[in-house]
């Protein structure tokens, strides 16, 4: 069980007022907000021992360094993974880029496939449609079932042999859906396509013990986790890793460097040109170290428990759909929903006016949005800070713009 | 009245759920659209346009009450309008959206004076981040005519 | 002039100790110290608005993205340009790769010409080779005069019409040897070549107006101008900017997005795939604040005084011997020596001792190191923080270097 | 002995100045190279194993006095021992370089007293940065010596 009352005291903005109104801060898909602990270890750095990694002699970049990879360390272990297979980028999508311009490019051929499914974030489409277009791969979309999961009949018509990668997210942003992560990946092993989880809504909400999926890369970011914007990071196998050919070149990933050629260190360093964001590191790192203390268990049940609550009083606003699965088992605290006429955007204006902060719009997932047939949805989104009062100034709120718009 | 209910008035929920001079024109016109790609917003429109004279309109689109009423107002505003009178009506409407109050020549109390039921909408004014929903319509219209400008 | 009791005041790291020892902190051109305004910057940002930009319609959203884009205008300004040309990247090192990769990579051919100078920092170089093996492009050197600065003899036989691209550092990490921007840009132009500024340690220490400069494009890092680390900007003429592919898919870079065909938002969010670091752009604005307050001339004149002065003393030190001009109107505050027979990386341990912080390395310029014919070099490099009693204490310390090692 | 005299002792300054053993080998021999990408120091080695014992070696390099020194401290003690010595010494030799002192079996107050001269490198052992500049003539062996191995 949580204390919820002295965790939310950790994040200083929960005390802030919107429009009068106490905040309501359900938008917690989008980004997280940050507890004290994880601003202070970055104030802290900067404070005390900022200074450029792996390049100096002097104490402070000592210290840098250390902190660094600690934080490298640190978010390894949050994943079950290890700290040599575990590259710190900018974020899912930069994650994602590196593995479709790093790998995908010079692993792909004209006809080859790439599966993803229908629900996928624009982060796991665009850059594999600029790889499609670069090598002459083609984009195969799974589709839905009827209650917002990835529909798996026909997958064996689907993967075949001319498949060489599957992706998919672990959590959808926009139906709260889950997995199938096992499912997929074994199908994508079966026919030797190599998979790719887009993990920015799964690792931050459920535990993630990346041995247990059998993928070969996953991809989050920090900022979705109670930590800082500019940094995510790219788990990959070994073997993939080494593959992978760097997408940026410049100091820090480099062995050697001569006028015409250049060799490469070895990974993860390989990935990490320039100086790295070495407070966001830092920040990260902090940010798992209070998921951990808090116990990933535990905050998954308490979502679930809240979740399972909005659906129940959202079911009591007339004319209200969810497009996302019923089952909180199979399903985390994204919940998705139009209602009646009134468009998404309409409903955040309103809900605003309260204090209370959803998202509306296409979510970067316009080919979803297209697939369910709906311009946009309104989107509340939930974390381990939530409370389910916030849950009943939702459902309030909702029928004060039943009534705004004369329902 | 809260600022709610002076975003919502009556007209633009009944603009919204009842758009006028919504679909296509066939015969020969200028078409434009536009889309805002932070919500989503779509809208399009066909305009027929003689002797200087917009004589016929129509639009399609998708989005919130607020980008939704804004066209279909508009729509029906600039049928039977010389060109010239709608990009004069066209700047006066983005001065009212203006939030800089200060520069906004047209009558702080009745900006609505020259804009007939357009003046419904200056309730967006509150609204930030709602303006550019209201200007949807009316850049894809700018565009319409700007085809119009290059082609006479 | 500045009060440097009273601006070092704001810089909190300076107070600490180490080894024993006040922090003489002479690494600033690798990264630079952060004052109170900055850390305090995004603290607040992560308190009171911390939201995704660009997605939202509620009020921190709002905010965020009003204190994104209005940092965006103030680092743009800082550097005479205009938002909408001002890219937010990861730093100097993403920048370019941006360039290499979105315009290099789509506009250069087997018999095209790269040129370059022998003292490019690794940066401008790596993205250079990788594009060069992608596209047959060759890479040319300008080497240097015999005070180190960029050689222009013979420029108008290396400069013919099969140049493409002329990239080089505003001020060089090394020799600290500023420029010689206009006339390379010149040489450029007139064989129609596009030209790349590397504004990395141009842009912390010298007021710039882009518009003075005739190139194409610049590139700069936030942490190196008292902003904070994972942020930095690519400055291009529109033109450019809309001749370039981005380089990353993803969310907020596009303008629709179908199953297989996406098309793209305007420059500058084209370039700026997926959430963005949004606290370090607040920071970053709040760090081109501080500049501006203190103000670039005074900046500029401060480390000139300091850097004659630094060179005056070392001069004192037997068997030292400087790699850079010697006129401060020529150069900036990054001075490389090497000392005797000691090799910099046990200078910078005996430094440490005393708290002074140098650097010692090749850094991220081998291709320099080789020309020099030096392992490496040690860096003593200075900002408006410095004061003469730092160098005062550096030139005691390379004295007792010198004793240790029996000299 | 201040920690920067203990550091730079004599006996090292003298092996940085005057390496050992700095050349190549020309017949039959087992080669490789290191570098310490952060810093630029560079080591390479040839050394020539007959029946089980190093029987001549030869490096070149370039880098600080401590990574130097380490290589011509080395090269000196290998020649004449067996691989099987030569690996223990390497243990012994990271044994003493590592600064968790409580894994440390070798005696904490004389851990040079397996390792001779290499005793005087213990001084790096107050600059953890430094360490990596003692190991990379180790690590650079172990490398030559592994390809013995896949060789035999
Ligand atoms: C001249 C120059 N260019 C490029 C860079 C790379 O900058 P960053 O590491 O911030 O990407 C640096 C700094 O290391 C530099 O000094
Ligand atoms: C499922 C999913 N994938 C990818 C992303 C992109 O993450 P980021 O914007 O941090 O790169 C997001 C978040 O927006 C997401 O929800």
């Amino acid at each position: 069980m949580i204390d919820l009352e002295r965790l939310r005291s950790d994040f200083p903005i929960l005390s802030r007022e919107v429009n009068g109104h106490r905040l309501v801060y359900l938008d917690s898909a989008a980004t997280t907000q940050k507890p004290t602990a994880v601003l202070d270890s970055m104030d802290a750095y900067y404070r005390e021992s900022n200074a450029n990694v792996h390049r100096g002699a002097h104490t402070l970049s000592a210290e840098a360094t250390e902190l660094y990879e600690g934080a490298r360390t640190k978010v390894a272990h949050f994943i079950g993974a290890k700290p040599a297979q575990t590259v710190f980028t900018r974020g899912t999508t930069t994650a994602i880029n590196h593995i479709a311009y790093g790998w995908g490019l010079n692993h792909l051929n004209e006809g080859d496939k790439i599966v993803l499914t229908i629900a996928e974030h624009h982060a796991n489409i665009v850059p594999w449609q600029i790889i499609s277009r670069h090598t002459g791969a083609e984009l195969v979309y799974l589709e839905l079932t009827d209650d917002y999961r990835v529909d798996l009949n026909g997958i064996d018509r689907i993967l075949d042999d001319r498949v060489k990668i599957v992706t998919f997210s672990g959590m959808s942003n926009v139906t709260g859906a889950i997995g199938p992560i096992n499912l997929l990946s074994e199908a994508a092993r079966s026919v030797g396509a190599l998979t790719v989880l887009d993990g920015a809504q799964l690792v931050p909400h459920h535990p993630v013990d990346v041995a247990e999926f059998d993928v070969d890369f996953m991809a989050f970011s920090a900022h979705k986790m109670l930590g800082p914007t500019g940094i995510g990071a790219l788990w990959g196998t070994r073997e993939r890793l080494e593959e992978m050919e760097p997408t940026e070149g410049g100091g820090e990933m480099i062995n050697t460097v001569d006028r015409h050629v250049s060799t490469w260190a070895p990974v993860p360093h390989k990935f990490e040109a320039g100086t790295p964001p070495i407070a966001e590191a830092v920040g990260f790192g902090a940010a798992v170290d209070y998921l951990s203390a808090v116990g990933m268990d535990v905050i998954a049940q308490h979502e679930r428990d809240l979740t399972r609550y909005a659906l129940d009083r959202l079911a009591e606003v007339p004319d209200l759909k969810v497009y996302g699965p019923d089952d909180v088992l199979l399903r985390g605290g994204a919940v998705s929903f139009e209602l009646a006429d009134i468009h998404p955007h309409d409903i955040a204006t309103i809900l605003d006016q309260e204090g209370i902060a959803i998202r509306a719009g296409h979510h970067c997932a316009r080919p979803l949005m297209q697939y369910l047939d709906v311009p946009a949805t309104a989107r509340a989104s939930f974390y381990l800070y939530n409370i389910p009062e916030e849950i009943d100034k939702l459902v309030s709120a909702l029928m004060n713009a039943r009534r705004i718009f004369g329902l | 009245m809260s600022q709610l209910d002076e975003l919502y008035r009556e007209v633009i929920l009944d603009h919204y759920r009842n758009p006028r001079r919504r679909g296509t024109l066939s015969g020969d016109h200028l078409h434009a659209e536009g889309v805002n790609p932070s919500c989503g917003d779509e809208f399009s429109l066909d305009i027929e346009v003689r002797d200087g004279v917009v004589v016929d309109a129509a639009m399609q689109g998708q989005g919130c009450s607020i980008s939704q009423a804004s066209g279909s107002m508009m729509m029906n505003t600039i049928v039977g309008k010389s060109v010239s009178d709608v990009e004069d009506l066209t700047y006066k409407f983005k001065l009212m959206m203006s939030i800089e109050e200060g520069d906004n020549p047209v009558d702080p109390d009745r900006p609505g004076s020259v804009l007939g039921d357009l003046e419904a909408l200056q309730g967006v004014r509150k609204f930030p981040v709602r303006i550019k929903c209201a200007g949807l319509a009316w850049s894809t219209l700018s565009d319409a005519l700007q085809q119009a400008g290059q082609e006479s």
